[in-house]
């Protein structure tokens, strides 16, 4: 059996000019990496459409340990406090990753 | 004068629009939409960089100090408009006054077209000013928001960690947008490359530019047309606004252009252009980043869904008219 | 610390052609907002390689609050009856949304 | 006759099919495939648009009418063969059909490309029929199936709120479709655009067109050989169906060119590539929106990885040889 | 009300170079289907910007019913005990699908 | 000499490289950067075939030749300095070691630019070098990497199942890359297609094609430059090696073209950017599958961080310079 281990799963919903904004926090709390996904839609500031730099979103990803949770959504938080537009999901995930599975053992 | 506007430029514009408004499946891919407009703004810098290589210093000069001039005063007479005659909350009012003092590319280039159809000889500075425009006016539009905050900045001080909210770093952005780097950067290529390799890449960069700028022009025209749903959001007298505006902007370009940089018919054509339309690449992020609170969809709505189509369709055709009688006055 | 609420993430897999309809459908149901991502696949009504507009599919995400749930999911099955390809797929999540972060209380 | 087939964009087509049979990991990026379709409707467009100008009017309306004759009829026939030789269902059936009564963009291109490099004139009515034949056949695919659905029309009447299933709508999706905007559109601009401002944009849409071309080929053939793995879940008769309606598509668009419309071999032999082919543009969207009942991968398959490849590999050099036969015949 | 299913949601993060074998997982696993979506990030293996093939992510997206899921989960750490880079993420999530909602019903 | 390098596709190589290091918020949209690549395998192939079909068979054989020693022994070269000098891990010298046995496409194209500029011929066997070389490289890289693994071996083969891992897949890999696929293409599609045929398409895949090129090299520039964050991750000695293995391979080049080719000065040059440049399409995705223990922030840092870079900017004009001081020996 595969070894799953819990962790939480955020996902940042937000207009792509904060797309630095977000790697950078994620360097400053050094969480193990990141993953974005261009995105449209339509909310209350507005719509979307994806077709300039000026009018796409971004769906951000942050796989965090429990322990860096806390902190991390402090700092969306103060992000958001600005007056940024974001929506933050946040959801328990199971996890595999590379260290899970141990590599020495033969495929079984 | 309506023959003025059956240019392809102007006709696929129209299509888009329409394509949108009837609700049409018509859909324009994502990366293609931002590729024309890298395209766009390399191959207009290109050919003012080539241009400006065999231009006379002095009179660049003078359209760079007319060119910061309009930046920076273009955005505190939108302010003003905002605040006091619309009473319309301090950073909306700066988010959008910051726009409309700086320039929409896609405006220039099909005034460009308009003008080349038409063989209207043009000074190539306007070309300058459109790289330069971008960038005072975003600062304009910093400093208003600022003092409209006042306590506010304390806590964005803090924040500054998070390394884009701090003024300097804003000014930083504000000179390293993209279509900055872009614009700034393919003059620096015309004026430095050899002639011999220049002539290698024009068949790309200008051979088929105007078919290009026409294929944007079709986005642009849905891009448009898919604000129009957000008029009612945004109020009559914004939308009012994005019409007056430009007829301001555009009356105080011709006099700038006219009587202090003593341009042609085309060439004053070309800095109303400029003074009357509002950025819809540069100005957009940076006050995204900079001022939050401001809604997005008021000042995009304004300059795409507003002062685009309305300089496109009527504003170029109209400065253009008034650039032939301001010359006829002269003579 | 921040506050987070409890609501329904509803994704949605379906080909392109069907997003003009769900954007009308999140519209009449006022649900706050999409996003939507291009996406490609395959199941068992064949391949999405995503290389044209007619061979593409879209993940379309709907975050809603319980109360307005039933009767998105409603009307969602009311489109599949029609005959129509999709995966819906339904799950909690916490949401930070900009409301629930006191924009006047400066960051902690 | 091999050597006709030894065009780039046949063998682009052909590289782009082996490459995906042998399970090369060589991707097109979505965004370009989606850009050079748009780019290869309007640049034939506008050169429709710039031919119709000069047209004579009416032989202009005979091509239009043979169009409707052909985009009414030939999904009946479609339709019939499918239901009572392949006793496929009705709705499947429906869905097909539409899309062999419609036409296929890029094998009426490659037609362009293969009569160019033979230097065969041709009128340009096809053209004209080109953008025409997409709508009609749709219609007759919704009516196919509204009549063999029966009681259900009333459930769809219902959901009709949700504004896409109401027949009424569907007509709309019809001509609102974004390709046949995109033709229409364009030819338009050729027929209104001002001669010097289209001069302007032709270098982009017309002088880099069959190149365009080829490139577009390279991911059609990738497309086409990614549905070769569905044929077995289609079945021996439906790919059949795929290489016979085609053929017998072909030999009635050459006698209407022929006989109707009196067209040259050039022209004759368009028409037969508009009958032979089959849409994969206007009419999958329409009819995965109307008949969502109908199994996309049944009619994908039959017109991207069947009708097709068969079309630019086989059916275009067949049919100018039957075209010159025809001629032959007459002289 | 529509009838919900119970379903595992498995979502692996991966260099694009492994969408043909996670595809070809899914098929000998006969997994009703999948769904890609491009993506770009950043971990242990460097930066992906995803300007090129050889620098792009994806995350697939596969929706297996609990007796699939251990075979499938099985099949994807022997991948990574072959040192591939990859995160999946797995959680649970309620399907509606076409043959969940009676075709043959009206439309409530 | 410095004006060799006031070329449109340095210079605008240098602004994406600047843009990127002072932080601009410069986009460059995927899947343009994808299709410029697919555009410029193309273009390259088309005129290697052309050139190609009037060629001579004889010195054709040698260019093949030498092209795959270049490739066979070059991997063997970098592994041995990467292993004993650098005291790197068996199978991350051997992901490394196959990127600089393998070339560069964007590298060898800037040196085309770079001689067409200054007028220099050369010869046009180069071109069908670059094909060959890229895949004996990463044959090298498998069996290099086969060894130094062992044991695991085994375990490859039981999850061979997965279809990937058995060294025969990879070999397949090596072949079906698909940029190895486009350019074998294009040059068969040059070598086959009929002459007239030719000249439709040549607009597209020759007219535009160095001003494309310059589009894509401001892309590699942010590309690069988005490296140099993983420098120090890399470590001091790949970063050298990155600068060092260049020169190596750049001189065993130059003797290879000027002494076993016998080629004038811009041929050898050619060859000299064939040796000294690492892959960075056909090879990292083969050992991103084949050695998935070897970081690829290692190999993709040195070959699109450090090497291209040093190529482009101080590579190319130094070859170049010492291809003619070789010609000035010989004669
Ligand atoms: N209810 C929602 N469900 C899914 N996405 C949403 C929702 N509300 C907002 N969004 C996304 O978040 C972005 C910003 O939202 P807003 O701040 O409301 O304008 C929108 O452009 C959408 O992409
Ligand atoms: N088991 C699955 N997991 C993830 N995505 C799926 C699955 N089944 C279907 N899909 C997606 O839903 C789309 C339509 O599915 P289908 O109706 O089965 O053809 C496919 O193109 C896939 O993108
Ligand atoms: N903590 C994380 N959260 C979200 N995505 C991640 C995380 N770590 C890695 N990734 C993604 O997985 C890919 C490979 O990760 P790695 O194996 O750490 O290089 C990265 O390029 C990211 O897209
Ligand atoms: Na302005
Ligand atoms: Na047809
Ligand atoms: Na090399």
């Amino acid at each position: 059996m595969v070894k799953l281990v819990s962790e939480k799963l955020i996902r940042i919903i937000a207009a792509a000019e904060l797309e630095a904004q977000l790697v950078e926090l994620s360097k400053r709390r050094s969480v193990s990496g990141y993953t974005v996904v261009d995105a449209r839609g339509a909310g209350a500031s507005g719509i979307q459409p994806g077709l300039m730099d000026i009018d796409s979103n971004i769906l951000f990803l942050m796989v965090v340990p429990p322990e860096q949770f806390d902190e991390v959504m402090e700092d969306l938080a103060k992000i958001m406090r600005r007056g940024h537009h974001m929506m933050v999901l946040v959801s328990d995930t199971e996890v595999m990753r590379r260290k899970n599975v141990s590599v020495d053992k033969p495929g079984v | 004068m309506i023959s003025n506007l059956l240019i392809p430029a102007v006709l696929f514009f129209v299509i888009g629009f329409f394509a949108q408004v009837i609700r049409s499946d018509l859909k324009f891919p994502a990366d293609l939409a931002k590729a024309l407009s890298i395209y766009l703004l390399l191959g207009i810098g290109l050919h003012g960089g080539m241009e400006l290589a065999k231009a006379d210093f002095g009179s660049a000069v003078d359209a760079v100090v007319a060119a910061l001039a309009l930046g920076f005063l273009m955005p505190l007479l939108a302010y003003a408009i905002l605040r006091w005659l619309g009473r319309i909350d301090a950073l909306n009012s700066s988010a959008i006054a910051a726009h409309y003092g700086s320039v929409s590319a896609g405006t220039f280039l099909t005034a460009l077209a308009f003008l080349e159809v038409q063989n209207v000889e043009h000074e190539t500075y306007p070309i300058i000013m459109l790289a330069i425009m971008e960038s005072p006016a975003i600062i304009i539009g910093l400093l208003l928001a600022k003092f409209s905050r006042g306590p506010q900045v304390q806590n964005d001080n803090d924040a500054g960690k998070n390394g884009h909210s701090v003024v300097g770093e804003l000014l930083r952005d504000a000179f390293t947008n993209g279509s900055v780097i872009l614009l700034l950067g393919a003059i620096l290529v015309g004026v430095l490359a050899t002639p011999a390799s220049l002539k290698k890449v024009m068949p790309f960069y200008d051979g088929i530019f105007m078919g290009v700028l026409s294929l944007f022009l079709l986005e642009m025209g849905m891009e448009a047309a898919k604000r129009i749903g957000e008029f009612r959001k945004v109020g009559i007298f914004l939308v009012g606004f994005g019409i007056a505006m430009p007829l301001i902007g555009g009356t105080i370009g011709l006099l700038v252009g006219h009587s202090m940089l003593g341009f042609s018919v085309g060439g004053v054509t070309l800095v109303a252009v400029l003074a009357a339309s509002a950025s819809y690449i540069a100005v957009p992020p940076a006050m995204r980043l900079a001022i939050p609170e401001a809604n997005p969809s008021f000042y995009l709505t304004l300059s795409l869904g507003v002062t685009f189509p309305f300089n496109v369709i009527f504003g170029i055709p109209l400065y253009y008219e008034m650039a032939q009688w301001l010359a006829g006055q002269a003579a």
